[in-house]
């Protein structure tokens, strides 16, 4: 038993701190709330460096043939610093890739080639069809996948998807749960870059119109996995954005004082303080639970993954909430970092599925056993 | 149990309508005056109909009849501001002055004071603001460092910085808490004084919050002097002044009470357009249980109101209704944005805006914990917690503080 | 704008106090516990002469002809000392009866004949047909009456029905929404007394196998109306036992010390008993809502009486764990009061629909205005 | 990240199982021995497994070689558990005894006590209890009031209650907390004293839990004469010596960490049968979050468990895993219910009893908020809240606290 990090796991995460330290991301996030995004720091050429691209990918083609628990490790680093990184759409778009031997591997795992996931919800028991996001509580089906062999069309509509905006292939699930991989530039192609409420997440909506395809030599299966491992990563980016909340939570609470005392010795502050320890530590504990059943124990995984989504999800919710709370009114101010991980934490809950659809997946998972 | 007015009070209901549907013309629209500032013409506006409420008795309901109010009671005062929502009209520019800083100047303030400022005041030619709370006195507003030193000629000047000021853009002058005497308990060093908005030294900035809106100001006072004659209520009695005006403000928010215009029926309409969420046992449960909050706000603020016709002022634990208000509009704008989804997060919309709000909203006029400490020692009999910042001189609290030696 | 009490309303209440105060309630509930129910006091006799029976009867049949809101003052005393009496089951019986002019309302009235209302939920969006209590999620459907004319034969079953031991008369709607009485000793009724977890609270199951029953002369508003009557009753005994807890917890919390300190000085303590409180208010504010608009308004009593359970019943189920809470360990032992207040609440939860119901319903409410 | 057993650990295993193994055929069933004084058989049986499992150094296995134990490490003893558990075999009967009664008088004990005690405990035959709480000293523990007078022989004459007492109605030996000096503050003046139960004037009271089962007892002191002898750790040295016995019961429960049977297999199972409740959005939500707490206590008990591998002792925050088994299995006890309905609060019902169960445990072994306390102030370093008991006599701290002298 023992769940501690490899040296070269401690390696990876430290490396993805140390380079991500080098940008003034926060101070960027509220430039950019009042100038636009172009105030942002381009973060690719740095995640290229770091080898972030080939990730997942296999060592005989590029990579560097890591497990979804190695990207998670990152993935929490980037939530700790909101770092607007293409790695959440790109992680599950490798998995997908390599999965399938897909032919220009190499020049995605060295990042000369930036791959998109487009969000596929697998059925369940309540929804049987592949669905993607789109607004308003009936999710619209995912696109359809037409042709024989390996050229196809696509058609179809997705809204929000996260990394989309420049990338350069998509990896579209169908309807039927089969998998394409379309140019982003080609013909019928569109990505329009849109902005809800967190200036560092990276948005689009994507309309396929007959866009000519790949089709992918995969099954439904690592159509499954991918959405899940979406989900772990997630999770993992919440509890470093938790992390990093209740590290300001708490130096406030030591600092300021009312009637003659730190806010942080009552107990409303110091309880509430201590439930967002809870949540993370749970949440944190589910990393764990996700990142070992997707290499041990893959029957385990959607269940892992969703209820580290649905457990870090919650922490952030609350984490994000109650750091404006300790911080008073000043915590609610344009000026203050605290809004930046309020507004993180509204987007993430609605994309991807949403915080309550992970919550979902969990009791079915529960129930079918 | 009767809703209905008595006879008394339909009859001045009566009148109150007759005058508005003869005057509405006059009226400017309803808007916000937050951002008001930028829209000189709007306030001007809004000045003008303040002055003629205040003629036809609309304004100052309840001041007494010699400094040109109604001498009514709250009920009237409740009369007044239903028929102004019945008829979609604006009412006074001034609530804070009116509500809470003239009747502070009536209670407080010298002769001279009452005679110079209550009668612009009322009329809107001169708007007034509160500025009491500072980045380290919030819910312990005794802790003010705001300094005011008395000068050679009886004088003052006052250095330091005020914060959550609502209406300083455009008022004329400020109700300014400041700290006189460092070295006795910090209760009882403070003074209130009367500030000028255009005095050399004064710099009024907008707070922007979490949705980009300037909903409340900063004020800096930078050697700003101030004649002895703008005490109010006598040098380091400042505590007992600024309660005069918190009693105040709990009145106007219990007369008022429209919930922000958080309700029930507005967040339901929100979901109904969605067949799918309309049948969702999960938002029908969450819905339920935000609805049935807000529809108890309803018949809490009868409740109040039917404590005030008889003469009652609301306790603190009618404070719990902004706790429900604000608790139940958070979890309503979880609900609705997680049913529409990110589109609901667009800053333009009705929703984000909403959610963008609510966080600032949820502390201001004191945390929710102040409340419920309040609420319990007052209202239920607890015990208080211990104080340990009690008899020692203000210059020596921090001190003290920063090495622990009150813990 | 008066919401106070007339004179004729405090004295009912002061009076209802006053007879309930003769009987050492929670004493025999806590024997019955170990003894069996012989150990309650029959209240009935008392509460005839206090003429609950007819409370809600017209003057011209010998009832006093008052209103819902008069019997939800009795009712949150009845509530204060969790009084076995039967009139939950009763008051909905009589507001029907009353309605349809039911020849034998004097001796009702009087409280010689005891009637029992079957709980039957009105359809809604979700659940197009007449139900009653029974385990599982899915209701069952109400009993069939059926027959032309006055005299009809019923068939069904309903489980948990409150007050129903020992009653006279049973009051029964259908799965139609028409309404029958149903002598309970005529043949083909069985009335079958259970207990769960609650002593206080007299239940039976009730099955009626072709049994005799004259059809009253009243449409299905009158039948759906006793639906919401019962929720409004259910709401007023629930503020009357938060009531009790809560001045019980307040008491504890002064008298209490723990480090040097009442515990009531903390802030965990004084926010939880704070929060039972505004749970409390908001409940009673919506009894007022409750009763005004079955008075006056009544298009709103559907919605007002949903409301006041679930906001009442909320707050049953907060106060009762929080009245053990605060008292410790010592609150979860078989000798003290607290236990006898958290098995009234988890009990009542369930009954009549349950809170869940009520709360769906004043969604279904909300969203259909 | 690694769920495996180090080679070390695997070879330990596979000795621990054969053990089992061949030794099945002696063991009692497993069964609760709560209730357990009514069946002195399977009393019995029970204490002759735990003998046999000490022969076969299964009990004690972190004890000191020589003291009978075995010299190992926490993760040995956890192996143990778990081969107990996958062979379906109860444990030891003295947890209490053996986890942290022991482990406290090997600490503190006189050579005298250690050779007495150690050998009867380990082998079952002489069961042990913690008399440490008292009705007015639960959360705070050092207000014991149980008082130990000093005789002229050199003797104690103890008088007092203790409550919340664990197997006191089968054990032979109480580890006694009690008070020998009131004129120095409360910390100061306590003694550890061995008990027989046996000894005239002890009285065991079986304490009736909400579901009417005795799940703890009351112990009467009436004038029980102790020897000097029978001190542990020193006179006034009590407190000392009880902090050990705590540190111990945090290992104890994190080396357990069954989660009482808790689990969200457990709970599905009881909603799965219901088709209806099976598709309802707000059922599967609730169980959704149910679940997740519940899945990550599996993991959370792996993190200890490779913590407590690499030497490290569980901080304060592992008790975070029972506020969250616990509030999770409430809202289970609630969300069943419902879907169930009344028919589950049977007394008989299984849900019932859990639904009875768990106020009780909600408190027991500490209040929530006293473990918040502890968490916010120990690990996250937030400052303590104000002491005001510090440095007063016992003797005087009851008269202070009436007349809020200390607020």
């Amino acid at each position: 038993m023992d769940l501690s990090l490899t040296d070269e796991q401690e390696f990876l995460r430290e490396a993805a701190r140390g380079t991500l330290s080098r940008f003034k991301i926060i101070e960027a996030a509220r430039e950019a709330q009042d100038k636009g995004l172009g105030e942002l720091p381009d973060l690719w050429p740095a995640a290229r460096e770091a080898g972030w691209a080939g990730l997942l990918i296999s060592e005989e083609h590029g990579g560097a043939g890591l497990d979804v628990f190695d990207a998670m490790l990152v993935a929490e680093e980037t939530g700790r610093v909101l770092a607007p990184v293409p790695f959440l759409g790109l992680v599950p778009a490798t998995a997908i890739l390599d999965a399938a031997g897909y032919d220009g591997l190499a020049a995605i795992a060295a990042g000369e080639v930036r791959p998109v996931w487009i969000p596929a919800r697998p059925p369940g028991d309540l929804e049987p069809a592949w669905t993607v996001d789109g607004p308003g509580a009936a999710r619209p089906a995912a696109p359809t996948i037409s042709g024989e062999g390996d050229s196809v069309t696509v058609t179809g509509h997705a809204a929000y998807v996260v990394d989309a905006p420049g990338a350069d292939l998509l990896v579209v699930t169908g309807v039927d749960g089969t998998v394409a991989v379309v140019d982003a530039n080609a013909a019928g192609v569109s990505v329009e870059q849109v902005v809800r409420y967190d200036v560092t997440r990276a948005l689009a909506h994507v309309t396929l119109e007959n866009a000519p395809g790949t089709r992918l030599a995969v099954d439904a299966a690592v159509a499954a996995d991918a959405w899940y491992v979406a989900q772990a990563l997630i999770a993992a980016e919440a509890v470093g954005t938790v992390q990093t909340t209740l590290e300001m939570s708490v130096q406030y609470a030591k600092e300021r004082f009312t009637f003659g005392r730190a806010i942080g010795s009552y107990q409303a502050v110091k309880h509430e303080l201590t439930e967002v320890l809870r949540r993370l530590e749970n949440g944190r504990s589910l990393l764990f639970y996700a990142g070992w059943s997707r290499a041990d124990a893959p029957d385990e995984f959607p269940l892992a993954a969703s209820a580290a989504r649905s457990a870090a999800g919650g922490a952030l919710d609350f984490a994000a909430r109650s750091n404006i709370n300790v911080h008073g009114g000043i915590g609610a101010t344009w000026e203050h970092d605290a809004p930046l991980y309020f507004r993180r934490a509204q987007l993430t809950r609605r994309l991807i599925g949403g915080h309550g659809d992970a919550t979902d997946r969990v009791a079915e998972r529960l129930l079918a056993a | 149990m009767d809703l209905n007015d008595t006879p008394e009070q339909a009859a001045y209901r009566e009148k109150v309508r007759s005058w508005l549907e003869a005057h509405s013309a006059e009226a400017p629209d309803v808007r916000s005056t937050r951002a008001g500032a930028e829209d000189a013409g709007y306030l001007a506006a809004r000045r003008a109909w303040q002055g003629k409420l205040a003629e036809g008795g609309l304004a100052g309901v309840t001041w007494p009849q010699e400094f040109g109010g109604q001498g009514l009671g709250p009920i009237e005062q409740v009369i007044v501001n239903q028929e102004l929502g019945r008829a979609g009209l604006p009412g006074i520019l001034d609530v804070i002055g009116i509500g809470m800083l003239g009747p502070c100047l009536i209670a407080h303030g010298s002769d001279e004071q009452k005679s110079r400022y209550l009668g612009p005041m009322l009329h809107g030619d001169e708007v007034w603001c509160q500025m009491f709370s500072e980045p380290a006195a919030g819910s312990d507003l005794a802790a003010v460092q705001m300094r005011a030193v008395v000068q050679d000629d009886g004088s003052f000047v006052l250095n330091g910085q005020k914060v959550w000021t609502t209406n300083a853009q455009f008022s004329s002058y400020g109700l300014v808490l400041a700290r006189t005497n460092v070295d006795i308990p910090k209760h009882k060093g403070m003074t209130m004084f009367i500030v000028p908005m255009d005095a050399p030294g004064v710099t009024v900035r907008g707070l922007r919050q979490i949705s980009g809106e300037a909903e409340f100001n900063e004020v800096f006072l930078d050697d700003v002097r101030i004649p002895a004659e703008n005490v109010v209520g006598g040098v380091d009695n400042g505590w007992g002044t600024a309660l005069t005006v918190l009693m105040f403000e709990r009145l106007t928010i219990g007369l008022g009470s429209e919930g922000f215009g958080y309700n029930a029926a507005r967040f339901a309409a929100a979901l109904s357009s969605d067949p799918v969420a309309a049948k969702d046992k999960a938002v029908r449960k969450a819905l339920g249980e935000i609805g049935t909050d807000l529809l108890a706000l309803r018949f809490a603020s009868y409740r109040t109101l039917s404590a005030l016709s008889q003469g009652q002022i609301p306790g603190p634990e009618s404070g719990l209704a902004k706790v429900t208000t604000v608790n139940a509009a958070i979890a309503a704008g979880d609900l609705i944005a997680d049913v529409v989804g990110p589109d609901a997060l667009d800053e333009d919309n009705e929703w984000a805006y909403m959610i963008s709000f609510l966080p600032g909203l949820k502390s201001a006029g004191g945390t929710e914990q102040i409340l419920r400490n309040t609420i319990g020692e007052r209202v239920l009999g607890l015990p208080p917690e211990p104080r340990l910042d009690k008899g020692i001189p203000f210059s020596e609290l921090r001190a003290k503080e920063k090495e622990g030696a009150l813990a």
